[in-house]
């Protein structure tokens, strides 16, 4: 499969958060106000990438040589706990302005299960090393695109009479559904029908 | 000491209240089968890594104590996948990717987090118990409206030689399946919340 | 098949050995001097991150306390006993003005009660309508009622009675002035918590035109000073406001007020 | 005081259009009638019960939310409107249940629960035809010929049609309708598709009386012309460029007439793109968003699983809409709340 | 530095404990897991398999068709069972399908899909696939014209999938005939 069939299907057909149900969290928690969901996305989209890569090593370095696959899961999530720490602490010291920017946001991603979901299609996928880190800025910029947009519209309804019971995380997830049904449009024909 | 227990149930429900644990809420929630089953997997990671936690929680170091605890939580999970696939395959096959994304359940990490690595082994005994119960109940609230309308059915456990499935006449043979879908998934938790939240707000004026 | 639970485990091991090396060094050379103060600031904050303090979130603030000497005072949820321990955590003595404050609507005007300039049929936002002329009431200080306030509001605190005229409730409120911010015609002001009675009226315009648009608009009589004198009453501009230093019983005042807008907040709720 | 006539104001956010909501969403009732007529003396008086379904579903929606809302809004039109629109977008034979969903998922969810008209970001319309469309993709696929047409062949919309045979065809075609003449599809003419004379939903088939509906819309000032001028035309462009590589053509060989009188366009484009709440407000986000909606249902209908596209193409770019509104904005809105500080 | 050596090692200590522990779990789950994987695999065999004995698992060289099992019936080749990759509405098709030395289907299985549930998953199900069954080559139907009225009905909505089935089916069927009797 080519990069940019890659590209396509996590940012449009198998979006994470609009049809996988991948990274829910952060996309109720941090879609109340446009800037801090481009930031999320962002930081996000580079914690994904990197996992991915990352991931990708140990599946075909260390998991596979000796047949632990079975491990899968606990040396994942290790690495991508491990991975989000050092790249907090790396960009804090290295970079405080973008630490500012996104620095908040990076804790919350080790529990935000787009990323280990990531490394996971990753693997099942047999992707190579590039179209795994590939993959994984597809699914960051699929995250960055549906927080975004989110957000656009929820800032939109907080000046709009919306029913006082529905306000706040339940008019999130009907907003999303809303989204998930507009976004049946893309789905794998129309990627075969493109590329195919 | 039931406070730490009850409360997971309603007034701090992991899923309607918290909004922790979302992904797999929805993502299971299409058969409440699979609700039942995400719900067993969670309650057993969940007090695992509490009472692990708990017990750890003067010797893990501060500066690897994120990493320390998810191999905790990894550790259940991954035992929970082997054996859910060993033994009840079906129900592994239809949990999919999801059984190892307990993993990132907020749920539990929050609770390792929030609350096992504060109090003694009784007390996260009782928190994991009651969370556990409190996201299983959601998830089977939300797993039952979502296969009333999207299938027309309700799967329970087979028991014998009864499948396990309920089918609602009339609704099964042209069922609203956007329900099964994300779209509808989104939606049913949008409504549910609003719901809590609108009998919680006559609660409150009523006691004015 | 045991070859491989040895794999496993010293190959596992070895990678949680090698990144908890990674992590201990690199928290080591990465350190970040962080002002110790900055945590202890923040688990003393209320954490509603509401903004008040015009820093963002409670965390900004905390940070910006240590780093760049902001007002200790600044966080109105908080109050003065916020204020009191950030000033420890400081080693500051800070001054609070000692009351917590409260939101009010200052006007109890209705469509009934108030005369209108035009009919509106546009967004159901205070904002939207008073571009338009300064709103449909003929009374450019009062309140629109459409409610802006109630959208802002981040705690709910903020009600619309069935007559039509809003009130905000003081248990409920924390002082987060975003309604102030948002109200097009400044009706909404701070009040001291304690405050038992309002001057519900805003408008400084002369007693006969007060009267000519709204019935229960404030014509500044100045009967309310002269039946209670120890109440504080100040009046200006022909609007009477009351000086909460002032604690006199107020009810004759109440009684007496010829347009009854001065309200016993108590007797409303 | 109750006697003497009042002005009516509405405010900016609302630069579309001078006139009353209420007498803006009866104008555009009255608009839609003459396709509508023709789609019911088509398919016949089944159509009828489809409309009056969809209408009776959206009006009692907006009564019982209204009740419970404390909001009197039925004399508004806008849910007449709504229905009527769903209505135009189902096939004659359409179960009438779906139908009656499909308003009852426009008014409830799509508008009254984020706070009814006016405050709903999606197009209800078009969304309730959406959700219809997944739940019940079958019941929303059955189609019949219009009686006129002698040919009795049930089956699919010329649209469908392709859909269906295209992928699996090896021979050579000039485009379209050479393609249906030589698939036995009872098509002849051009004219076929202007009038209306094929298989499709009520409202959508004759692209004659909606061009004449909408042009209506736009000299009274209802519509802007930008939506529908920019929509068709990015959608005709594209098809022109890309449209003939099915047949096995080259580039810029594409049928444009053909694909702008079938399905959903003519409708989507006039009446439901146009539609006040749920478009940019700005001229230039105007012809952003419709410049989306072209490109996304040419993306769909040639490229996706559905033969259509339009309805999915329009509430896509729907979530986009505050997007482009913030983008678009003229500074004077973003500064709002500073201004005031000022006095 | 010492201090260092202490958090890592204690969380190698931690990491190596839980390994351990997951390694013991493996020992006593995998030959389960592989057991039922066996018994699935040849359950789905029996089921589209014609009279015969099931040969050995040959990989196939080809886009669609995976791999195959010859089916021998005493001396005479009874038909070829093939494992299928096909393209369906929501991503890959899994199908084990048998055929005739000729090429016609015998039966089908869907094994592995992502379709939506409602239309393409009912696939799943026998009545489904018999609408492929005894037909050879490109006899086997890929589009929905191709079918009785009353079939329509029953896969309305579902046309990708059943397209996908059908084109893998028929691709089976051609390397069928290429295999020949041998």
């Amino acid at each position: 499969m080519t990069y940019i069939g890659i590209i396509i299907t996590f940012v449009f057909i198998n979006n994470f958060i609009l049809t996988q149900f991948l990274g829910l969290c952060p996309f109720i928690g941090v879609s109340k106000n446009v800037e801090s969901a481009v930031g999320m996305g962002f930081a996000v989209t580079f914690v994904m990438s990197i996992a991915a890569l990352a991931t990708w090593a140990i599946q075909n370095f260390i998991l596979i040589p000796m047949n632990i696959e079975f491990l899968q899961t606990i040396t994942f999530i290790l690495m991508i706990a491990a991975l989000v720490q050092f790249v907090e602490m790396f960009i804090q010291k290295s970079s405080p302005a973008l630490y500012k920017a996104l620095g908040i946001y990076l804790p919350l991603i080790t529990t935000n299960c787009a990323v280990l979901g990531i490394a996971l299609i990753s693997v099942r996928s047999n992707y190579n090393a590039i179209e795994s880190f590939v993959a994984g800025i597809a699914a960051g910029l699929g995250f960055l695109l549906a927080i975004v947009l989110m957000s656009t519209i929820r800032e939109k309804l907080d000046s709009e009479w919306v029913p006082a019971p529905l306000r706040g995380t339940p008019i999130a997830f009907i907003t999303g559904g809303l989204m998930a049904l507009a976004f049946m449009a893309f789905d794998k024909a129309l990627l075969n029908n493109l590329i195919g | 000491m039931l406070k730490e227990f009850t409360k997971g149930i309603i007034k701090e429900n992991p899923v309607f209240v918290l909004a922790l644990g979302l992904c797999p809420a929805l993502g299971v929630t299409s058969k409440v089968v699979n609700a039942l089953g995400m719900g067993a997997g969670v309650i057993f990671v969940l007090l695992g890594s509490n009472i692990f936690v708990s017990l750890l929680k003067n010797f893990i170091p501060e500066k690897v104590r994120i990493p320390a605890y998810i191999v905790i939580i990894a550790s259940f999970v991954t035992i929970v996948e082997m054996v859910m696939e060993a033994f009840i395959p079906s129900l592994y096959e239809s949990l999919g990717v999801f059984v190892p994304l307990i993993v990132v359940n907020c749920v539990i990490l929050g609770r390792a987090e929030a609350f096992a690595n504060k109090n003694t082994i009784g007390a996260s005994i009782l928190d994991a118990f009651g969370m556990g119960i409190g996201f299983t109940l959601a998830l089977i609230v939300i797993a039952f409206v979502r296969e009333v309308l999207g299938a027309g059915t309700v799967s329970l456990v087979p028991i014998g030689s009864w499948d396990g499935v309920i089918t609602i006449p009339g609704l099964s043979t042209s069922p609203a399946r956007v329900f099964s879908l994300a779209a509808g998934a989104l939606l049913v938790m949008g409504y549910l919340q609003a719901l809590l939240k609108w009998s919680n707000m006559r609660k409150t004026e009523v006691k004015k | 098949m045991i070859d491989r639970v040895i794999y496993a485990f010293l190959s596992v091991g070895i990678l949680g050995g090698l990144l908890g090396l990674a992590l201990a060094y690199a928290a080591k050379i990465f350190a970040v001097k962080k002002d110790a103060r900055v945590g202890e600031l923040e688990e003393n904050l209320p954490g509603i991150n509401c903004g008040a303090c015009g820093y963002p979130g409670c965390a900004g603030y905390a940070e910006a306390i240590v780093l760049e000497d902001a007002e200790m005072t600044l966080c109105s949820p908080g109050g003065p006993d916020v204020a009191a321990k950030i000033g420890e955590i400081m080693g500051v003595e800070v001054s609070v003005s000692g009351e917590k404050m409260v939101a009010q609507v200052m006007c109890r005007g209705t469509r009934e009660t108030s005369k209108t300039k035009y009919e509106y049929d546009g967004v159901e936002d205070c904002n939207a309508m008073h571009s338009s002329f300064g709103g449909d009431k003929t009374c450019p200080y009062g309140c629109l009622g459409l409610g802006s306030c109630i959208k802002v509001c981040p705690v709910d605190a903020i009600t619309k009675t069935d007559a039509g005229y809003l009130v905000i409730d003081r248990d409920l409120c924390i002082a987060c002035g975003k309604c102030i911010d948002v109200c097009p015609t400044g009706v909404i002001k701070m009040i001291p918590y304690n405050a038992k009675d309002i001057v519900a009226c805003n408008s400084t315009d002369k007693g006969g035109l007060v009267r000519k648009y709204c019935s229960v608009g404030c014509i500044g009589c100045k009967i309310c000073d002269k039946k209670s004198p120890e109440g504080g009453f100040v009046i200006e501009n022909f609007l009477a406001t009351i000086d909460y230093s002032a604690d006199g019983n107020r009810a004759e005042a109440i009684e007496a007020c010829p347009a009854k807008c001065i309200i016993d907040l108590d007797a409303v709720e | 005081m109750s006697e003497e006539m009042k002005l009516r104001i509405s405010s900016s956010p609302q630069i579309h259009s001078p006139a009353s909501t209420a007498k803006t969403m009866w104008l555009v009732v009255l608009s839609l009638i003459p396709a509508g007529i023709w789609g019911v003396y088509a398919f016949g008086p089944r159509s009828i019960a489809v409309l009056a379904a969809s209408i009776l579903g959206a009006v009692a929606s907006e009564y019982l939310m209204g009740l419970m809302l404390k909001k009197n809004t039925l004399r508004d039109g806008s849910a007449v409107l709504t229905g009527l629109l769903i209505g135009y977008n189902m096939p004659a034979e359409v179960p009438i249940f779906i139908a009656v969903l499909a308003s009852v998922f426009a008014i409830v969810v799509v508008k009254w629960t984020f706070g009814g008209l006016g405050t709903n970001w999606m197009n209800p319309a078009l969304a309730g035809r959406v959700f219809v469309f997944f739940s019940w993709t079958g019941g929303m696929s059955r189609w019949s010929m219009p009686h006129m047409v002698p040919d009795t062949v049930s089956g699919a919309s010329p649209l469908g049609f392709l859909k269906t045979n295209l992928m699996n065809f090896s021979g050579s075609a000039d485009g379209p309708m050479d393609f249906l003449a030589g698939q036995n599809y009872p098509v002849d003419s051009y004219m076929d598709l202007f009038i209306g004379r094929i298989p499709g939903c009520i409202g959508e088939v004759s692209a004659l009386l909606l061009l004449i509906g909408g042009i209506f819309l736009i000299i009274v000032k209802i519509v802007n012309w930008e939506i529908p001028v920019f929509y068709l035309g990015s959608f005709a462009l594209l098809t022109w460029i890309f449209g003939g590589l099915g047949y096995g053509n080259g580039f810029f060989t594409g049928d444009i007439l053909f694909h702008l009188l079938t399905g959903g366009i003519m409708l989507g484009a006039l009446f439901m793109a146009t539609d006040i709440v749920t478009s940019p407000i700005t001229r230039k986000g105007m012809i952003i968003f419709a410049l989306g909606c072209g490109f996304l249902t040419f993306l769909i209908r040639f490229y996706g699983s559905f033969p259509e596209g339009v309805s999915l193409a329009i509430i896509l770019m729907n979530i986009f809409v505050p997007m482009i509104n913030r983008a678009t904005q003229p500074a004077k809105f973003g500064k709002l709340p500073k201004e005031k500080k000022n006095d | 530095m010492t201090e260092m050596i202490k958090t890592g090692s204690k969380l190698a200590l931690i990491c190596a404990v839980a390994a351990l522990c997951l390694g013991a779990v493996n020992m006593v789950t995998e030959p389960q897991i592989a057991k039922f994987r066996a018994a699935k695999l040849k359950a789905a065999l029996e089921q589209v398999a014609p009279a015969g004995t099931i040969g050995d698992e040959t990989a196939a060289d080809d886009v669609i068709v995976t791999s195959y099992y010859p089916v021998q019936d005493g001396t005479s080749m009874s038909g070829y069972i093939l494992n299928l990759k096909g393209t369906g509405y929501g991503g890959d098709l899994i199908i084990l399908a048998s055929f005739t030395p000729e090429g016609a289907v015998i039966g089908s299985v869907l094994m592995e899909h992502d379709e939506t549930p409602g239309l393409g998953k009912e696939a799943e199900n026998d009545w489904y696939m018999e609408k492929y069954l005894g037909y050879s080559g490109t006899e086997i139907p890929t589009s929905k014209t191709q079918l009785e009225q009353a079939d329509l009905d029953a896969i309305s909505g579902a046309t990708i999938t059943y397209a996908g089935i059908g084109y893998a089916l028929a691709a089976g069927s051609d390397f069928t005939v290429k295999l020949g009797g041998k």
